[in-house]
């Protein structure tokens, strides 16, 4: 059920330069079901930001009522969020979306966790469902460099962890599609979430025979009312089919979506 | 007896308060969050004959105080609004305003004609007003004339009342509001949004794939209660107006300005509770005040 | 060499960034607080033949990210705005835009003729656009012919380049650009405010006397960078971008958006040290970007 | 000279139904030369609100380099300056205007101060200068009924302290003028501060020969620039000539102004 509750901010933490992580507090974490979902967050009660900001779920625990987002502080909407204090108050709308399917990997089979940048943060929720269930992880991250890269040790602790970062300050010196090749990375599954030319890198670059990768557009209402984050099935005749990132993703099966 | 409860041209309205067009769908999204048949009306997504993608993204960018749009009349054609919209909204107590559109005389006159037989459908509203389409559209909304004798070939067909949906970007507002009036409208919604642009500075380039949008939000409300004000000294005409509301003190301040029913566009995004809570909120505010009536408030300001 | 200099009709500017008319006085009281000559220019504030007192009070008002004016154009009058104003401002070197105001074609003959006689006066600024006044203004602005002969009037008797303030209050801004292009404009200014109005609650009133007042600020801005984008494409005018720039980052857009230098209104209001500060800001920020000159980020937006 | 300072708020405490009082403390204090004066607020950095607010400086302590205000939480401004905390900074602009003049009242001579509502405060700072030079004071305070009055027994400590209050509820019941006329009070200067009606009545009360009262006017720019708080001179041929409230006055000398 999609709730909008102020909740108490637990704990923030610049966890790399300028990327934040934040923990939430409120009834609405016990709603939130499935790795991958987002929520869209009033920050101030003031018309400036005027807009919601939707923002991933990196990790969830219903049983503290607690879910933890990790953002990179940007402009307007996300500054004010990294100013916010334990014990603050933030307007969270959620959860939206549809996440990454957890039950689309046996027990036993192998998934590659693909993520670039700010895209990282879902997968760590996603990792640790998959690892519940028995399913070996192994993860590839992608930096701008050492100075923006975060959770490498949260994730080396769930599977195999490759960092990669363009400037090579970190991990290996490349992209993750790079790394993948050089490491010959094979699974039954594969999920990620990134900028949409690494997405698109990584559907060609089939180290899975099937996946799910999670796309970002600016939204309006989140919720898939106002027709602001649409975008084009793979397969269209007319040309005026859509889907909805809001609300039919933001994951999506590899393949559905023209990229 | 009820404070908020009025008629207007093929309207009973439970209250003066309803979702605007393109800001809430076809109410499926909002119809898991609250019990659509508290509102006064729903003005539905704008529907065109054939099915339309709309513009490329991004779609929307944020301005001071307001937004910016241009989805581009994004909607899956007449033919299916009937079949699956209209029809699944059959199941709520609240009746529907057609938002209608088009490029050209034709084709609002055919989608004007089928949609108005719908049930539901109790009214409808001409936008002749929509920036972000590059053919017609915005013509229409600009030069009296035209605008005028498209209401007249509306009304022509149409089973239920005419509103005409007014566009802010002319010079003369109060002429379009007469023009449309003579044209046969049987009432006026006011204002569609203002045109403007977000410039990206990474890039150097407009942030709207369709480089110009719609501004909306608390931004344009001065401009809006204005334009009411203006066009409900001017015309006989029933207003619902809109552009910028958010409070319950921005519904009052409609309707001093003139307004008999307000809609409620951006403030869906930002809080999409807002219209069942401010359909409560005004009642209390009347309550409080002593207003036996919304409608003792219209045009207090000009009165 | 510096990055922020340049050139334009009339104007040396040391940089792009000067107040906006009305909203800085003659700069007296600036005065006190920074060193005028480091500003690129000055435009005062609207001068016409006679003396003003202007609306009666309450004369400005809030709103969401904005706020409405409706001074109605006081000021002391030509001759003692040569005898005090002006002459008082010969101290600094800077040049002045003289915004020159009337009801009717004389009375802007009368004041450009006067003024651009003025040593310090570089160029005259034809306030077509004034939404506070009921007698002519506004019409001058909203109607091309009639801005066209009055700028055409205006520039045979200048000394100086006549920039033409332009009113956001139109259906197609392009036409009146082109318009005024026509007439022998070496310049366009804009915008100047929209139209709006506010309520206030309590007693059912407009919150300004004058009822309607001119919307400035940021909320404004979106549309200022729209008209600013379509006239740059569409005239070879140059073009003095204004409308809510507040920050270094709005200069930047103006300018992507093809305004060769911008003016500060509002802001003026909310920090009164806005304008040496974006300057200095302003240099730094083209440096961090490596832009050699301010001049080559102009129209980027369209190129 | 007027300063812009991120002043820090030393304490905030609300002293009467919403009516708080609010202590800064920076560099900008030791500028304030005169009572009567004000500053130009900007409550947030946001761009709701965005004008400044101008209020009055009710106490200056330029050796603790403090000043306070007190003011009434109405608006958007003013509601959100009452929350404020110690320690938090606020934007001011200042100081603003001409204040009261302490030297047109000579040592051994008595001074009448009438204040109304939220016109009180200026007057307070104004009774410590005219005490500390040895002028007696009579202070006449209207408010509106007992829970909106404030600074009453402040007042009684440098002077005779008469209160009106609309309802009775605190003091005599009536106008600050009903107070004047019943008691025949009689000074040899009076200064007012306080709603336009009282000030009218006051003027016309001629309860000293002479007399200066402070004006308000909504305002843009609170330096002169904008011509927003214009009023008209009562000597005026043409129609033509004004006064600016924020840099003209706000105190003007009793008959100067139409009002
Ligand atoms: C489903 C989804 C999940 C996301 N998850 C995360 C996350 O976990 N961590 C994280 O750091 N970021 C995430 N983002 C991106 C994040 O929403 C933007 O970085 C953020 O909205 C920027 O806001 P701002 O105030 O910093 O920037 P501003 O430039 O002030 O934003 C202005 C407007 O543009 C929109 N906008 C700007 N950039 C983006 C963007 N990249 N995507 C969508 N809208 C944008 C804003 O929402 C706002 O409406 C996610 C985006 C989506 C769509
Ligand atoms: C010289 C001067 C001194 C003042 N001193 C005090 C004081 O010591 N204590 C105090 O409580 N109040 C004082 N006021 C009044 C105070 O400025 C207003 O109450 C305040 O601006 C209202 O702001 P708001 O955000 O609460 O209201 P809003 O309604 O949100 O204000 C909207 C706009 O209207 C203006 N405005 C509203 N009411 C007034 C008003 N009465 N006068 C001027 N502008 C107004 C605001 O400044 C703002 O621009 C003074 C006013 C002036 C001109
Ligand atoms: C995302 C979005 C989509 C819109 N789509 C339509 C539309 O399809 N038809 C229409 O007549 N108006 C449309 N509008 C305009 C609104 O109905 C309304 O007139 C305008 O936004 C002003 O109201 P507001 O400030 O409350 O948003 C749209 C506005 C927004 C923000
Ligand atoms: C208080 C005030 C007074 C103004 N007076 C004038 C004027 O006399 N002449 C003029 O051409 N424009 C006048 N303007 C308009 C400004 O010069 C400017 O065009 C407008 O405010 C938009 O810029 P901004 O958003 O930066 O304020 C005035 C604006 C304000 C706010
Ligand atoms: S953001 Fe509104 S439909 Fe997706
Ligand atoms: S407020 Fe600007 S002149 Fe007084």
């Amino acid at each position: 059920m999609i709730q909008k509750e102020l909740m108490t901010v637990v704990s923030q933490s610049e966890i790399a330069v300028n990327i934040f992580e934040m923990t939430l507090k409120g009834a609405l974490a016990r709603q939130i079901d499935e790795p991958g979902k987002f929520v869209h967050l009033k920050v101030g009660e003031e018309m400036m930001p005027l807009l919601r900001r939707p923002i991933s779920i990196a990790k969830i625990e219903p049983e503290k009522q607690e879910f933890t987002m990790i953002y990179r502080a940007e402009g307007a909407g996300t500054s004010a969020l990294s100013r916010k204090r334990t014990g603050d108050l933030v307007d969270v709308l959620g959860p939206l979306g549809h996440g990454f399917p957890v039950e689309e990997a046996a027990a036993g089979q192998t998934a590659i966790l693909i993520g670039g940048g700010i895209g990282v943060p879902p997968l760590y929720e996603l990792s640790r469902r998959l690892n519940e269930k028995g399913v070996k992880t192994i993860h590839v991250l992608g930096f701008q460099n050492k100075q923006a890269a975060f959770y490498t040790e949260q994730f080396a602790a769930l599977g195999d962890t490759y960092v990669a970062t363009v400037d090579g300050s970190l991990g290996e010196q490349g992209f993750v599609t790079d790394i993948i090749n050089k490491h010959g990375l094979k699974a039954d599954i594969f999920y990620s979430c990134g900028p949409t030319v690494m997405l698109k890198a990584v559907e060609r670059l089939h180290a899975a025979p099937r996946g799910y990768i999670s796309l970002e557009e600016r939204m309006g209402c989140g919720i898939g009312a106002c027709f602001a984050c649409v975008c084009h099935p793979a397969a269209d005749e007319t040309g005026t089919a859509y889907l909805k990132i809001c609300s039919d993703g933001p994951v999506f099966k590899a393949g559905e979506v023209a990229l | 007896m009820s404070r908020l409860a009025l008629e207007l041209p093929g309207l009973s309205l439970k209250n003066p308060v309803m979702p605007a067009s393109g800001c809430f769908g076809f109410g499926r999204e909002f119809s898991q969050l609250f019990d659509l048949s508290t509102l006064g009306a729903i003005m539905i997504k704008a529907t065109t004959e054939e099915p339309r993608y709309g513009n490329a993204t991004p779609r929307v960018a944020e301005t001071p105080g307001g937004m910016l749009n241009a989805i581009g009349l994004q909607n899956p054609g007449l033919e299916k609004v009937i079949a699956n919209e209209l029809e699944w909204l059959k199941q709520f107590e609240v009746p529907i305003i057609a938002n209608v559109a088009g490029s050209q005389t034709e084709d609002y006159v055919q989608v004007a004609k089928e949609i108005s037989k719908v049930d539901n459908v109790h009214a409808l509203e001409l936008n002749i007003s929509c920036p972000n389409v590059k053919t017609g559209g915005i013509a229409f909304g600009t030069i009296p004339e035209t605008a005028k004798e498209l209401t007249k070939r509306v009304k022509e067909v149409s089973e239920v009342p005419v509103y005409v949906k007014l566009s802010p970007n002319v010079t003369n507002i109060v002429e379009m509001a007469k023009a449309v009036e003579d044209g046969g409208a049987d009432g006026i919604t006011m204002i569609n949004t203002l045109i403007g642009m977000r410039i990206d500075l990474k890039t150097g380039r407009p942030v709207l794939s369709n480089r110009t949008g719609g501004l909306s939000g608390p931004a344009v409300k001065p401009v809006a209660v204005r334009m009411v004000y203006e066009v409900s000294q001017q015309t006989n005409l029933p207003i619902i107006g809109m552009g910028g509301v958010s409070t319950v003190e921005d519904i009052i301040e409609f309707s001093l300005a003139g307004a008999d029913a307000v809609a409620i566009g951006t403030a869906n995004f930002v809080n999409p509770f807002i219209c069942p809570e401010l359909i409560a909120e005004l009642d209390h505010y009347l309550e409080q005040h002593n207003v036996d009536h919304i409608s003792e408030l219209k045009g207090r300001s000009w009165k």
